[in-house]
């Protein structure tokens, strides 16, 4: 059953006391963007070190569902000391394959919300939802649907 | 967790499900498939697949006067789909019937035909803050296209229509206001007929949005009074790709077209066209000749059940749902309490469980709802919430469904440690 | 009388005809149905009907991203049937396919969006002479709306584009040429590639009425170089009530949305929109979803077949009935008379008799043709025709169709005793 | 099999050698109208007798199908003699039932088209197909279409 399987203990942990949650200031980079699917929005502050080349600190605020909140959780504890090069190079696969819980088609952008926002605040502008995302239809608009 | 002691459901939800081949499906779960998501689109009854299959296999021909035996055959059909739309809506002729694809489209044409020819700066037309985003973003764009002007009736906190705020607007002399029968997001059913007397005294015309309360309920829109009616078939056991706008015959006449092409028109030139009667003039291009016929099984198959029944079905299960729910603690609910007042669309949120993981969940143990702003984002803003997850009735629910549906937020409750 | 003793079609029609269920139909005629009107609308295989019975029985319910497995299970073979349109047709990407309800929706969707967008007075847009009203009425509105002008493409006597004169007006400089792959009353194929390269050069975007190319022939929109196509499901063996739009991405990106509402934006509140990506922006509301499914059944099917054995079909019955209808006294037969420029479309008048007589005459043999102006009134005053008589070609047919229109329009004349 | 019933010689006859075809000049009443579903073109014109109340002579003209043709040749030869407000009150049911072949949903409008010119010429305006020419889909537009 998908939502035994989904909300293991370690995702609902995650999700009620996130890490890296808040905003740094001062920052280096920052970046918000929603998921209209779940009415979910997300923001993002870095902060780099001196070379301005890699993640010195990170965290992320906003209000979610489970599984973007613990996906943000999860995600950004693995990203300091990590090169901008490296953070345009993530793939979203492996931001989904890290949860450890099997995320279905109707959840993935819940689970790669932090990946749109990191790469919006990496690159300086919104991206668009990484093909995998888009096996289902509705673009950004979504299950909220009808 | 026991539902309802007292008194039975007017229908057999099980005996119908039967008629419906989805339900032989069986869900990852393993337990059968509790469908609460028909506001969103209903299932589909035998009836209305083979009336598909039999239009497609043995009366199909392109419509629009061919001169041979199977496209008279199957013009003839399609009118006759007309024919029975309008009877269920209480329409005095077919020749106000419009087929489109949905109710969106249905309220594309209107703002755009009638809007595009009657507003124009210093018009006012009114909507409401509970409409879906089909009726309210065509306003709008119709509203920045000719300079009118655009207002929102308020609702209050238990999601009624303001008739004070709605009297008040009416005091400026729109020329339309565009609301919906029932709203999908609060369930409200709105009391049209003494709406559209307040509307019609200040001299608007009144576009309904009846795509939640034509599936649910007897709707006679002559006795309502109203303009012009907008719904979808495939929330009505219909096919998908199918709806019709109902408009009052001088109105569609004296609109311009909308879609213009083949079957539109009586005479093209290079130079120009003349355009065909209604409701043709409004039908470009080949429609969705099937899907009419599949309406129309569709209708009959809701006849043959009586509407008054499928709304008195949909009453008592609300009724039960709403006891229930009402007395869980974490749970809150949306829209007015009143059974009289509400239609079997019932919109909550769930303490501190966002409700996407509350529709996941749910889904685990073979419930379908739906999870989202439901496409009424203002309504999400109005109440500040992100989403809800709404559990919506038709005929093929029981009360076996309500008792899945509280004992799912239940274990949902248990599993994010809320209960 | 004989038709064809040489050689043999490439595929068997009889065998074919087992596929679809109309033809067991049994005609007022007594004898079995030819039928010979599918450039109007096409049957059915029984794989189509049972793909639409299947996603209606086991696999529907609304896409657009619900959370239950149903809903999932919809959407997604939803946007598979997207992906299969885009492979059919040689789109580069699904995401450029936008689902309507039919060609007419496409182009109506193009004129109003790209053109509301990019004509102004002094702007300059080319039809032709040979268009369907679907690829004529809308640009003729989008002319009067936006201020543009609109100046169509000559014809010459036998039926095709007249090169020269598209030469001398794409030298003015025109923003766009909107024309047809095969006209549906003439039956001629247009030199498409060539053609978009001609009108590249002079600056204009390309519109391509592939309505009745895309069914019948081996069609590559990436090929073909045209910036937008538009088709229709039912002309192909697919449902009523869904067709598509294919357009480049960077110009789909850039254009306004046509209808709004539900599903198409993103972000809507009581001030305004915020649309969605394509191709979603220009879904408003709840699309045609089985009959996309039923489409992409049809794809699969035709491609079972071959496209390029589809052609070489009907292209093979043309000639056939060409040649004997070429030789009939008293019969004049329309477009042009090499196969390479003529698919299998044949317009023809009948000396003396009209041509809804020839069509009741053939119907009482169960013979479905179609008569009339076939949504192409202009087509008609270029050849001073009140309408004419049109035989069209599918899989299923064969030299016996052919034999027995032949022989049909032979019995007409006896009738009317002009033989 | 319809074709033969309907195309009985009597109806041919008057296709090919139509009565009351012409012009009057001079006339009192004219009227055209047409029959998109065939192309059909037909105009009428009527003189009225001294008091201007019944028909002293009609034609019709125009080119169209057997069926239009022979119901205008028909229906013409019984109005001599009758009152304007005869004309008026004329049943289309009967006007289809007098031609005596058994005339099908599709080929109504075409039965009718003398009906429907006549009416714009005693009315002064065009008139609507007749309730019963709207069983099938399309309005005027009709058959000719896609
Ligand atoms: C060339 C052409 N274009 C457009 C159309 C319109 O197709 P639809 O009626 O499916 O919109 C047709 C159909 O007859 C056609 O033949
Ligand atoms: C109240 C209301 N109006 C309009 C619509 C739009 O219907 P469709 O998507 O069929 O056009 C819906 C469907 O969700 C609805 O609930």
């Amino acid at each position: 059953m998908t939502g035994d399987n989904l909300y293991r203990d370690f995702i609902l942990e995650h999700y009620r006391e996130p890490h890296n949650r808040g905003v740094l200031e001062p920052h280096d980079l920052h970046f918000a963007d929603s998921n209209p699917t779940c009415g979910d929005e997300m923001s993002m502050t870095l902060r780099l070190d001196e070379a301005r080349e890699r993640v010195a600190d990170i965290a992320f605020d906003g209000r979610g569902c489970a599984i973007s909140q613990a996906s943000a959780s999860i995600l950004t504890d693995d990203l300091r000391g990590l090169t901008l090069g490296e953070l345009r190079e993530l793939d979203p696969a492996e931001v989904v394959a890290n949860l450890g819980v099997p995320i279905g088609p109707a959840r993935l952008k819940c689970a790669l919300l932090v990946y749109k926002v990191l790469q919006g605040a990496v690159r300086g502008a919104a991206v668009g939802w990484p093909e995998e995302a888009d096996v289902l239809a509705g673009g950004n608009a979504g299950g909220s649907a009808p | 967790m026991a539902v309802g002691q007292v008194g039975a459901p007017l229908l057999d939800g099980a005996a119908l499900r039967a008629d419906f081949p989805v339900f032989e499906r069986p869900t990852a779960s393993g337990r059968p498939l509790a469908y609460l998501d028909s506001a969103a689109s209903s299932q589909k009854p035998r009836a209305v697949i083979e009336a598909l299959a039999d239009a497609y296999g043995h009366h199909y021909a392109n419509v629009h006067r061919g001169i041979y035996e199977l496209s008279v055959d199957a013009d003839s059909r399609y009118e006759a789909a007309r024919t029975a739309v309008a009877r269920f809506i209480g329409a005095s002729s077919p020749r106000e019937v419009v087929f489109v694809r949905n109710a969106t489209e249905a309220l594309n044409l209107v703002a755009a035909s009638w809007g595009g020819a009657n507003l124009g700066p210093g018009d006012l037309v009114l909507s409401t803050e509970m409409e879906h985003h089909a009726n309210l973003v065509p306003w709008q764009q119709v509203a920045r296209g000719t300079g009118a002007g655009l207002e929102y009736v308020a609702i209050t906190d238990d999601g009624r229509l303001d008739l004070h705020d709605l009297r008040a607007r009416l005091a400026r002399g729109p020329k339309l206001l565009a609301l919906a029968h029932v709203s999908n997001s609060l369930g409200t059913i709105n009391p049209v007929a003494e709406i559209t007397r307040m509307a019609h005294e200040a001299g608007a015309l009144v576009v309904l949005d009846a795509a939640q309360s034509v599936p649910h309920m007897p709707v006679d829109v002559t006795a309502l009074g109203v303009d012009f009616a907008a719904l979808s078939g495939h929330k009505m056991l219909g096919p998908s790709g199918i709806g019709a706008l109902w408009g009052r015959r001088e109105l569609l006449d004296a609109m311009p077209p909308f879609l213009t092409g083949g079957s539109m028109i009586t005479r093209v030139t290079l130079e120009g066209a003349e355009w065909n009667e209604v409701p043709w003039k409004f039908e470009a291009g080949t429609p969705a000749i099937a899907e009419a016929m599949g309406l129309a099984a569709a209708i009959d198959y809701l006849q043959s059940i009586g509407m008054d029944r499928v709304r008195a079905h949909e009453r008592f299960l609300f009724e039960r749902a709403w006891a229930s729910l009402e007395d869980m603690p974490g749970v809150r609910l949306l829209g007015p309490a009143s059974p009289d007042e509400h239609a079997g669309v019932i919109g909550f949120v769930v303490d501190g469980i966002h409700p996407h993981d509350v529709a996941t969940i749910l889904d685990s143990e073979g419930i379908a709802v739906r999870a989202g702003h439901h496409c009424a984002q203002p309504v999400m803003l109005r109440y500040d919430l992100p989403a809800t997850t709404r559990a919506s009735f038709y005929v093929y629910n029981d009360l076996d469904d309500v008792e899945r549906l509280v004992d799912g937020i239940r274990t949902t409750q248990q599993v994010f440690g809320t209960a």
